[in-house]
């Protein structure tokens, strides 16, 4: 039996890559001036439950808010904080996160962490629509908020939130990982607060 | 201690190998003609006594009306560095020879310079954006650069 | 019979737990083996460069903090000292020393996340790392207690540092100082006697001397090759030519060697800060520099040893307050040079094994 | 003497269902015992998951979940309910089929483990006399689990870990039966239960090589660390599951912990001694002398899980051929010398022989087999 190597497939060239890649972005780019849904709109919307489904409701929310497995991804400095936040001296496992999946499918939360330039926005939301619902995004650092220091540079995006939904926002450069730790709790308290059986007027 | 070379001294040295090809040279700086460019950094690679097997850092500047590319040269054997550059006087298309036959260190240098100068490196064997995504318009460390 | 087979391509990155950031490498893989490699840069490209020619230079400090987020104090010292030399400006004593500790601390800091990082892609599940982190955040503590920031600090300015120390650092730094060895001891014990690591460090990934000068690798790539260089050594900045330290190299440049380098560089920097402690004088921390600092015409390039390598900033002025030009020399864009060369034909675990042994940063890489 | 299937059982939940002749009550009797192992298996996984995710912060320096529930006790409960109702996600070009089954394809043979396993004395729902062949011929099934899904995911590092995990099982398989076969000729018997009743003194003294070997064997079969290829995060990211969401993670998720809790109670039957303890003749204490084993094996894994690094495939492969299969080879020679020629020997000699030979050995092994030198090849 002789093994017959073939010749690299065509697709593989890496111009086709880059130029496949280059497009992405552009696309990207052009999209981002469509303005995404608030994400929170459903808080002020009047709940028309009854006492089962809000039963139902709250040991559904008390699983997800209890379990929330952070994407294993990392961007920038911010990153480095959220390691700590991860590691011994904050160690956010003490509320079940420490199982930062690599595979975004598998996951709960995006804590974009660190600068987004517009090459990179197509892979993060790439990373988003890959997760599963339900889905939560903090944004962590002015970085990810707004841009922050690099707002006016030509290769970064001014704000994650014209890519993806944001949850929660968690100011600082970096924020601290007491501040990660917060915001983290301020997102189970958002959880916790959600409706799962009840269509949404404005989706 | 790093001794910084007498740009003179090299440049005679230079100008014996290949006539005419320094423009001015001060300092720790020599100035030589475009063309010259790959010859005289495999003369300063080789050539007893300077031996400059590391390319520390290689850069560009652009001056508007011309770019200016510098080599950083360092010897790690005698201790001792120069600055080599090169004038780019053509704006619309800006060419040079590419170093990396030399020293492979500037394979990444000459790309990010190509990305963000927009000078060609004849001879490069990968010459392609590297920071900034196919299809990207303009160069920006160009002074001329708008967004 | 004939089997047809085809090499495929595997995309790792730039989101992926072994790249260290966005980093991304296209393998073209012949099962396990890696026939080809590709590296991709610019997933983090904020334009450093170009936004510094924006500002003044004392506002163009802030960005260095986040080239090399690993090591900020060390970028905002190269910085420091490139604009210094452009300008003219004599530092005080005290402030040097004051740099001198800084910078060998976040030496420290960043070879014990070089290491832990490396053992994570080696696939060590955590431990070594938050072991690690556990001493970084006692270094974090001290660098609070000098600026109140524990990643980007913002601490060292032209011709000076921002703040004298307070009362409790120097107790708080002798304690470090004393207690860090026995720690490293230890790591040492449980890493370098583990014979799953020696297997998977040893013999792979071998950069040899010329390659390394050849393809400009800088830190401790370069001296795991076995070359004696050190710019603090070289050309001696600061005050480092006041004390005694030695050079660690090693010899074979593979992957355990560059761990071995990182481990020796730790304690000789613990050296260093003990003998900064001693001979700190007291005095003035801050050289007058005006508000706005105009430099003569001029260009400058200013290089310390960063923790990876030599970290360099060539500036030209043309005598307004803003840089004309700002280029960083990042050692670890350098130093990822050579990354095609060695991870060719090894399989796909080596290949992170080799990456997480470069000790890269991609803010540095890409800028 | 009392048996938990046909004295204890009926006494503890009187409801008379059980009869204790077969022929009238079999089915009643086997439904009811299939559910309790079946929820004795998924509530055991929850609590290893919840253990191991305690002893690793511990040893991490770090405390681990505590917030959810005492202790942080219902946080794999909040887990579970979780994936089960997360979105279920099946990529596009992906073999649906296949990849619809491969959980189901993992999980089943490892739960069917549990089958013969004896908690006490005979209290096994199937008490088998040849237990540990069917332990051997089932408990390799789940890894066409595991490649139906690399495969049917349509995802490069999945197949990537599929394809690992094939030449990884089928090495590691013969050195593990070679080991148990020792443990088979002391005993005299296949049934499992058989060699728990056989150990006056637990094998792991007498075969002490053969433990090591098995016990490395099994950490590879079910991909633990430092042979955890199949998963490897740093490398393939996710390994097989990673496409997988939802329920059928979750069962993916099980079935790793299935197959920890499966190979944790064979080494307990096989060489801790099993059931037995001081006492044993008590009702209920030796189901818990069993589980108090299970857990101190499950330590240990963890214990290494939490400490050494991930070997490299080829290195993996080669501690299989090159080391474990030839000691599994003496391991035998010696073992079934030992059982043919002095049979009426006590079994302490053996123990002291046998510990001082499987000292020799791994120190000449050690020696010989150094991989710090081996070359790398293409």
């Amino acid at each position: 039996m002789e093994l017959n190597n073939q010749p690299q497939p065509e697709v593989y060239s890496d111009k086709i890559l880059d130029k496949t890649e280059g497009e992405g972005v552009e696309f990207v780019k052009q999209q981002h001036q469509i303005q995404i849904e608030d994400p929170d709109s459903w808080q002020n919307e009047e709940s028309n439950h009854n006492f089962i489904l809000a039963s139902a409701d709250a040991l559904i929310n008390w699983s997800r808010s209890s379990s929330v497995w952070p994407v294993n991804a990392g961007l920038a400095c911010c990153a480095f904080e959220m390691i700590s936040t991860a590691s011994s001296r904050f160690d956010i496992s003490r509320f079940g996160m420490e199982i930062f999946r690599p595979s975004p499918r598998q996951a709960d939360l995006l804590i974009v962490n660190g600068t987004l330039t517009w090459k990179m926005a197509p892979q993060l939301k790439r990373i988003y629509e890959q997760m599963a619902e339900p889905k939560y995004v903090i944004a962590m650092g002015s970085c990810a908020i707004s841009g922050g220091l690099f707002r006016n540079s030509y290769a970064v995006v001014p704000g994650v939130n014209k890519i993806i939904p944001v949850d929660v926002y968690i100011p600082g450069c970096p924020p601290r990982p007491e501040a990660l730790l917060y915001g983290i709790q301020m997102l189970h308290k958002k959880i916790k607060k959600q409706r799962n059986f009840e269509k949404r007027k404005s989706a | 201690m790093t001794v910084e070379l007498q740009a003179t001294e090299v440049a005679a040295k230079l100008e014996a190998a290949f006539p005419g090809c320094t423009i001015e040279s001060s300092g720790n700086t020599i100035v030589i003609k475009d063309e010259f460019a790959l010859k005289a950094a495999t003369f300063l690679k080789n050539a007893a006594g300077l031996d400059f097997n590391y390319l520390n850092f290689l850069t560009a500047t652009d001056y508007q009306t011309y770019f200016e590319v510098i080599y950083d040269l360092v010897s790690l054997e005698h201790n001792h560095k120069l600055v080599l550059k090169i004038k780019l006087n053509n704006r619309e298309k800006p060419e040079l020879a590419s170093v990396t036959g030399v020293w492979k260190g500037a394979d990444f240098q000459e790309r990010e310079i190509f990305d963000l100068f927009g000078i060609n490196f004849t001879g490069h064997p990968n010459l392609k954006r590297i920071f900034l995504w196919e299809g990207f318009q303009g160069y920006p460390l160009r002074k001329d650069f708008k967004q | 019979m004939a089997l047809k087979t085809e090499t495929f391509l595997v995309n790792a990155g730039p989101q992926h737990p072994s790249t260290h950031g966005v980093f991304r490498m296209r393998f073209i893989l012949d099962g396990e083996v890696i026939q080809d490699v590709e590296p991709v840069f610019g997933y983090l490209h904020r334009g450093i460069e170009k936004l510094a020619e924006g500002l003044t230079y004392s506002q163009d400090m802030v960005f260095t903090d986040r080239l090399d987020y690993l090591a900020s104090m060390t970028n905002n010292q190269a910085y420091a000292v490139a604009v210094e030399k452009l300008a003219g400006i004599q530092v005080p004593e005290r402030a040097e020393y004051l740099r001198v500790i800084m910078a060998e601390l976040m030496r420290i800091s960043s070879h014990l996340m070089g290491v832990g990082f490396l053992t994570n892609d080696i696939g060590a599940f955590l431990t070594p790392l938050l072991y690690m982190y556990r001493e970084r955040e006692k270094i974090l503590d001290l660098f609070d207690m000098v600026c109140g920031q524990r990643l980007t600090y913002n601490y060292m300015r032209i011709g000076g540092v921002s703040q004298d120390i307070p009362e409790e650092f120097l107790p708080a730094l002798k304690k470090f100082t004393d207690t860090l060895p026995r720690f490293i001891e230890e790591y040492e014990q449980l890493l370098a006697t583990n014979e799953i690591l020696l297997v998977r460090t040893k013999n792979v990934g071998i950069l040899t001397k010329e390659a390394a000068i050849n393809y400009s690798t800088a830190g401790p790539v370069l001296r795991a090759s076995g070359v004696k260089w050190d710019i603090r050594k070289a050309e001696p900045y600061s005050v480092y030519n006041r004390f005694n330290f030695e050079i660690p190299t090693a010899t074979k440049g593979d992957v355990y060697d560059r761990y071995r380098i990182k481990i020796e560089e730790m304690k000789q920097s613990i050296i260093i800060i003990k003998q900064a402690m001693e001979q700190l004088p007291q005095g003035e921390i801050q050289a007058k520099v005006p508000k706005v600092l105009r430099p003569p015409k001029g260009e400058a390039y200013g290089r310390i040893e960063g923790p990876k390598g030599e970290l360099g900033f060539y500036l030209v002025s043309d005598g307004a307050t803003n840089p004309y030009r700002l280029h960083i020399r990042p050692p670890s864009l350098l130093n990822l040079t050579p990354l095609r060369e060695l991870v060719i034909g090894v399989k796909i675990a080596d290949a992170m094994a080799i990456f997480g042994s470069i000790d890269i940063c991609m803010g540095e890489v890409d800028r | 003497m009392p048996t938990f299937t046909h004295n204890i059982l009926p006494t503890v939940l009187n409801t008379g269902i059980l009869a204790p002749d077969w022929p009238a009550g079999f089915w009643s009797h086997m439904i009811i015992f299939v559910v309790i192992l079946f929820l004795f298996v998924i509530f055991m996984a929850m609590g290893f998951i919840y253990f191991e995710r305690r002893v690793i912060s511990r040893f991490q320096i770090r405390i681990g979940p505590n917030r959810v529930g005492p202790f942080g006790l219902f946080q794999p409960v909040a887990d579970v309910i979780k994936i089960l109702i997360k979105e279920d996600i099946v990529p596009l070009n992906a073999d649906k089929l296949i990849h619809l089954l491969a959980p189901v394809a993992a999980i089943v043979p490892a739960i069917m483990v549990f089958a013969v396993i004896p908690f006490q004395n005979g209290a096994a729902l199937a008490n088998l006399n040849i237990g540990i062949l069917y332990i051997v011929a089932i408990s390799s099934v789940s890894v066409v689990g595991m490649v139906m899904a690399g495969w049917g995911s349509n995802n490069k590092y999945a197949l990537v870990s599929a394809m690992r995990v094939i030449a990884q099982v089928v090495s590691y398989e013969i050195p593990l039966a070679l080991a148990i076969i020792g443990v088979v000729l002391f005993a005299g018997t296949l049934s499992m239960n058989g060699i728990v009743l056989a150990q006056k003194i637990p094998y792991i003294l007498l075969q002490p090589l053969g433990f090591l070997i098995y016990f490395l064997g099994s950490m590879a079969e079910i991909n633990r660390t430092p042979f955890d290829l199949l998963e490897a995060e740093g490398e393939i990211v996710a390994g097989y599951n990673i496409e997988y969401s939802g329920f059928k993670f979750a069962l993916f998720y099980l079935t790793e912990y299935t197959e920890a809790i499966a190979v944790s109670t064979i080494i307990t039957t096989l060489y801790l001694s099993g059931w037995r303890g001081p006492f044993d003749s008590l009702p209920v204490l030796p189901v818990i002398w069993f589980l108090i084993k299970v857990f101190a094996v499950f330590a240990v894994i963890i214990w290494v899980r939490a400490t050494l690094p991930r070997l490299r495939i080829d290195q993996v492969m080669g501690f299989a051929w090159k080391c474990l299969l030839p000691l599994a080879l003496i391991n035998l020679l010696i073992t079934g010398a030992q059982v043919v020629f002095w049979p009426n020997v006590s079994q302490w000699v053996f123990v002291g022989v046998n510990i001082v030979l499987a000292g020799v050995l791994i120190i000449l092994f050690s020696r010989f087999f150094r991989t710090t030198g081996d070359k790398i090849e293409a």
